[in-house]
């Protein structure tokens, strides 16, 4: 295959591989700080209360039903103004992940905690157990573990949506790839198809381990 | 700060966009059942090597953007002296990346169906497509559906990437707006109202269609 | 910026101390003294449009604009930072600001001065369109029926928006998507600062530059945010003082003339201390 | 010269697929016409499987099933991973079976359920199909229920229409898999009172069951399996479950015992 | 002068919110300690309402609730709302329970799920509550699972587990609410086996069970609920299944004899 070689010039790819290294950071990030959120807010979709309900449902519909390009473009161009936030594009990439990853972990840990059987509740009860260590040594324990596939499931399409960080300028592995494709563009010509075929490979080999890790899990605890 | 005659002039291009992001939507959507369709069938009859080469394009579409799916297909293939337009590559990008999502919403319809079912029908002496059309297929489709709803928002809300390559939808509009005219505030406006209008009413009717087959609740 | 860096990887390392920009609560410009507290000059490039701003096979920013910014970081006494860029997202960079500095091939017109503050030209521009030699583009009338590959943001789209309604625009976000939509025959013939065009069609073989000049000329200048006279100012002062040195022509033979070679005329590009 | 036995199993044995010896070994025995025939034994003995045989949901490897003197099934050494046996739609038809988790098909309501088959496979005519199928519902005292959806019904409901849906092919043979297994008290008694009634109405029947009470009244003839063999047989019931004569017998009989 | 009672329920009324009548109306008995208290009825008479009172795990809206002489709960007629009683750990740990449904915490080990109480409630040393958590799981023959998850258990198996977790804290009453529900007949047996030895070494039981049999067997004292009520109450539990005095008790009785 004529062109392969632009692969094989130098700093290619250890430039692309620092692309990756920005896709990869923000997806981590984001992952990262969703899970405090997505802790906070399912815990939130929890409680009995009118309000909160209506505010959560608000939240988890409104981020549900807009595409994340619409919500990276709100929060980068959008939030500055209204808010006079400085976000830089990194920034309002991780700002968004996590108030969409926040919002769907939440409603997993909802899902979680409402899926636990009554009877485990009242056994604890009946064994003496305080509300506290019935949260922390029966129901929290059994809902991390019905959470964590579909957590790791999240996580592969965090970092699958961080490619569109570069529709806001962030310069990681796709714009890398472009810059790339651009300066080599005279030597190597069919450039284009090699550095979009290896990106494609690259998201794969980082995403596709993860949906392995969480298949096991699934398959793992499916009977528990 | 807020200026209505603009949302009031541009809104026609929105209109547009919308249509434009409803066209690639139904069709990448259709060719994505269809995939999905072809998919779980060759997973459930269990053919040999069609099997193994479904499974790699499943485990390709699920774990890549369709972003660079698109970017592939549109600026990368040429090079191989394959030009395919951008609404047929933005239709191809969403039938692959959607396939494999149907495909498993399918699968898992199916699935779900007890074998005890398969049996009884077997017992009446139901012929096999008797078996299938009869009993098999409605509650595979009642279970399927709510994943079918899901994976169709989710592809109409994918279809917002399409404007890299190009394609006149609602993001194109909105960023273009925003080029032109700075009018940050407008278009922003304008392309949440664009997607409310397109999506509230599927996710309401998905709502509605799961209810509608869920005769099979037990 | 926050987060990792890949399009300056020399910058990568600096990073870590400057997460000021998202934890600065305002959009309103630095002004020159925290600039220069901070030892940064933020300045927004393109990556992606050779000569004039791009990043070359080290991952370095290279080209006109950036031979420029890196002189006034120099005579600030700062580093500079580089924000890359897309065309339509220049003013909203400032407005927001996420840059000090615009000095992306940004021609003044009447729309952007309402929004940001254009600072005296170093560059002039009319417009110029490229099509492929085997069906070359002669005149806008050509254009019509026909497809034009755009991109968003630049004075073109506006242009062609304006004043040539029967042209079917094809618009990317970036110029590399673009030129690959040109290549691979995606449109007709592609339109965009004719510096730019004639630049690219010396360098691809097969295509030529059919029209070198359509509408009005434009001059290009760095802009700052809205306001932000002092910067303003001192950028103006630079100007003339480069001027005095000859600096822009110098740019030119670093950066445009091994491109160009001797067929233009520096003097129709270049602009020195600000007199177009 | 006695009648013609409804069914009759001679040396049926089966073994699944990676099992390292037979769930059914040469097993033997007939099954008169209008009689109830009941199987007892410990869980894993393969009183299922045994039924699964005879309804042809499970190849066999060895022996012969015979309906009403003609041979439906013979044995193949290789067969163990064989599917469903080939039988024809009219063949199945005449063996019917209850199984013990719900069955109803859920897309189809109470009527639709019963007046499937008939339709589609006998292809009788709809109006009649539903008038023998009402009649069918009012013998389960169900009439009023006829154009439920099965998860509107309780379990024992859902097992008499079951049964209604098996009836109306007037099967010659109808086998029952611990229909009641998964029910509350009072509706096993539903569900068993509906089969005391078939019993004497005359229809030939094979049922798995664990409610010994219930087998003692209804059996005609009794066998006890375990480890795939018949260990005890019985034309008996009373005799048998009261004073059986194996050891095994006795053994598994006490264990419904208190005392 | 007779003992002290175990556990004295006196006109308690229960009443579930949205309901238009109580599902326990005014009832009133004593368990006396080291005997065997057990609760048959019809589905929905209020078995299990009446357990989960005096579990604390239903609020009631009438009378009162004993144990060992001291009034643990007091009717309180607003309360149909409130959610479980407010009583303390230890209190709570005096009165075990053990449900149909599988309730071993999926998270943690045989020994683990034993030993989770007495550790954290009763603060005692877990070397000490593991060595009788192994005594425990001796008694009921599942020495040697005490490493196993719940997962790889039989149903018979967890509901054995399930005994052993209550009876380490020492209840001075244990309730069983229809525990053999679910299993399949071979388990049935070794669970009634366990609660058939506890009642021996005289430990004070309630227990409602469909099992007659196995009620009979077992029974000090039975009482009869139906609608809220008790419809027949006997302290000799032979004489009340064979020849109970009551029209309802004989009706509800044959529902489980076949001719
Ligand atoms: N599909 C199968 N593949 C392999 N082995 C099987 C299969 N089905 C059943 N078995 C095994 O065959 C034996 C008999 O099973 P069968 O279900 O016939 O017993 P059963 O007498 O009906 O028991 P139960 O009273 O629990 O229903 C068991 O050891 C079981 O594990
Ligand atoms: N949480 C609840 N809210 C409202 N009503 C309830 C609730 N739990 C039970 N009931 C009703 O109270 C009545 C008694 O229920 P309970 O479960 O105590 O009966 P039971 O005798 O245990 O029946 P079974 O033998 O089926 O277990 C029933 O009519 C039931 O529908
Ligand atoms: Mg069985
Ligand atoms: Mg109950």
């Amino acid at each position: 295959m004529q062109g392969a070689e632009i692969l094989l010039q130098p700093g290619v790819f250890p430039r692309l591989l620092q692309g990756l290294w920005v896709t990869v950071w923000i997806a981590g990030v984001s992952v990262g700080l969703s899970i405090p959120v997505g802790l906070l807010t399912g815990w939130l979709m929890t409680l009995n209360n009118r309000v909160v309900k209506v505010i959560m449902r608000v939240y988890l519909d409104f981020i549900r039903i807009m595409p994340q390009l619409a919500l990276l473009f709100l929060a980068y161009y959008g939030f500055a103004r209204w808010f006079d936030w400085n976000l830089d594009a990194t920034g309002a990439c991780v700002l968004v992940f996590v108030l969409w990853g926040g919002a769907e972990l939440g409603d997993l840990v909802r899902g979680a905690l409402v899926s636990i059987p009554e009877v485990q509740f009242e056994s604890s009860y009946v064994l003496g157990l305080n509300a506290w260590q019935t949260f922390s040594r029966v129901i929290l324990p059994q809902a991390l573990r019905r959470l964590l596939p579909a957590s790791v499931n999240l996580a592969t399409r965090i970092v699958k949506t961080t490619s569109l960080a570069v529709l806001l300028g962030v310069v990681e592995v796709i714009k890398v790839g472009q810059q790339i494709i651009d300066a080599n563009r005279f030597q190597y010509p069919s450039g284009t198809l090699w550095i979009y075929g290896v990106i494609f490979f690259m998201y794969f080999i980082v995403c596709w381990p993860l949906s392995i890790v969480a298949r096991r899990l699934e398959k793992r605890w499916a009977n528990d | 700060m807020f200026d209505w005659s603009f949302v009031h002039r541009y809104a026609p291009f929105f209109v547009n966009g919308t249509l434009m992001t409803l066209f690639i939507s139904i069709f990448g959507i259709l060719l994505a059942i269809a995939v999905g369709l072809v998919c779980a069938g060759i997973e459930l009859a269990r053919i040999p090597v069609a099997r193994q080469i479904v499974r790699v394009y499943i485990e390709l579409s699920r774990n890549t953007p369709l972003l660079v799916q698109l970017y592939f297909l549109y600026f990368g293939l040429p090079k191989l002296g394959i030009v395919w337009s951008a609404e047929a590559c933005a239709i191809i990008g969403l039938g692959f990346l959607g396939g494999s999502y149907m495909a498993e919403a399918m699968r898992g319809g199916l699935e779900a169906v007890p074998e005890v079912q398969r049996e009884t029908a077997y017992v009446l002496g139901l012929s096999p497509m008797q078996s299938i059309s009869r009993v098999v297929l409605p509650q595979a489709i009642s279970t399927a559906v709510p994943g079918i709803v899901a994976n169709v928002i989710f592809l109409i809300k994918e279809s917002s990437v399409v404007s890299a390559i190009a394609l006149a939808d609602v993001m194109y509009m909105a960023k273009d707006l925003i080029g032109m005219y700075y009018s940050t505030y407008e278009s922003l406006f304008l392309l949440v109202v664009s997607y409310l209008v397109i999506l509230l009413p599927i996710s309401i009717a998905g709502t509605w269609l799961e209810r509608r087959f869920d005769y099979a609740r037990r | 910026a926050c987060g990792p860096s890949a399009g300056t990887p020399s910058d990568a390392a600096a990073d870590d101390s400057s997460a000021n920009s998202s934890s600065e609560a305002n959009a309103t410009a630095r002004t020159l003294d925290e600039i220069k507290e901070s030892g940064k000059i933020k300045i927004a490039v393109f990556s992606d449009k050779a000569p004039f701003g791009y990043v070359d096979q080290d991952g370095k920013y290279q080209g006109y604009d950036v031979y420029f910014a890196e002189r006034l970081a120099k005579d600030l006494g700062v580093e500079p930072e580089y924000t890359s860029v897309d065309p339509a997202a220049r003013v909203d960079v400032l407005t927001s600001n996420k840059v000090d500095l615009v000095l992306a091939n940004f021609t003044v017109t009447d729309e952007r001065k309402e929004k940001v503050d254009f600072a005296k030209p170093y560059m002039k521009v009319a417009l110029g369109v490229v099509s492929p030699e085997s069906a070359p583009i002669t005149d806008v009338s050509q254009l019509d029926g026909k497809t034009l590959i755009i991109a968003k943001g630049t004075t073109a789209e506006t242009w062609f928006e304006k004043n040539a309604p029967n042209v079917n625009l094809q618009k990317y976000d970036q110029y590399a998507d673009a030129y690959n939509a040109l290549l691979d025959g995606r449109g007709d013939a592609f339109s965009t600062d004719n510096t730019e065009v004639l630049a690219w069609a010396k360098s691809n073989p097969g295509f030529t530059v059919g029209i070198t000049h359509l509408g009005d000329d434009d001059t290009i200048a760095p802009a700052v945010q809205k306001g932000n006279k002092e910067l303003l100012d001192w950028v103006n002062e630079e100007i003339d003082k480069l001027g005095e040195e000859n600096f822009f022509h110098k740019d030119y033979e670093e950066t445009l003339q091994p491109v160009y070679g001797d067929e233009v005329d520096p003097d129709e590009i270049v602009v020195e201390g600000g007199n177009v | 010269m006695t009648e013609q036995p409804a069914l009759s199993v001679s040396n049926l044995t089966k073994q699944y697929a990676n099992a390292d010896h037979p769930v059914l070994d040469d097993i033997s025995f007939t099954v008169p016409k209008g009689k109830v025939f009941v199987v007892v034994g410990p869980s894993g003995s393969g009183k299922s499987t045994l039924l699964r045989t005879i309804a042809g949901l499970e190849p066999i490897q060895g022996g012969t099933i015979a309906l009403d003197g003609e041979v439906i099934e013979t044995g193949r050494p290789d067969s163990a991973k064989a599917g469903r046996s080939r039988r024809s739609s009219a063949l199945r038809t005449r063996i019917g079976m209850v199984f013990q988790s719900y069955d109803l098909f859920p897309n189809k309501t109470v009527l639709g359920n019963i007046t499937l088959a008939p339709t589609l496979v006998q292809k009788r005519d709809r109006a009649e199909a539903e008038r023998e199928a009402v009649k069918l519902l009012e013998r389960v005292g169900l009439a009023d229920r006829k154009d439920a959806w099965p998860h509107e019904l309780s379990g024992g409901q859902r097992q008499r229409v079951a049964i209604c849906r098996a009836l109306i092919l007037h099967p010659e043979v109808l086998l029952f898999d611990e229909v009641t297994a998964a029910l509350d008290p009072e509706m096993v008694r539903e569900v068993l009172d509906v089969m005391l009634g078939l019993a004497k109405s005359g229809q030939t029947m094979m049922i798995v069951t664990h409610e010994m009470n219930f087998a003692r009244a209804i059996a005609d003839h009794v066998i006890l399996l375990d480890g795939g063999h018949i260990v005890e047989e019985s034309d008996d019931a009373h005799a048998f479950f009261t004073n059986p004569n194996t050891e095994r017998a006795q053994q598994f009989l006490r264990t419904f015992e208190f005392e």
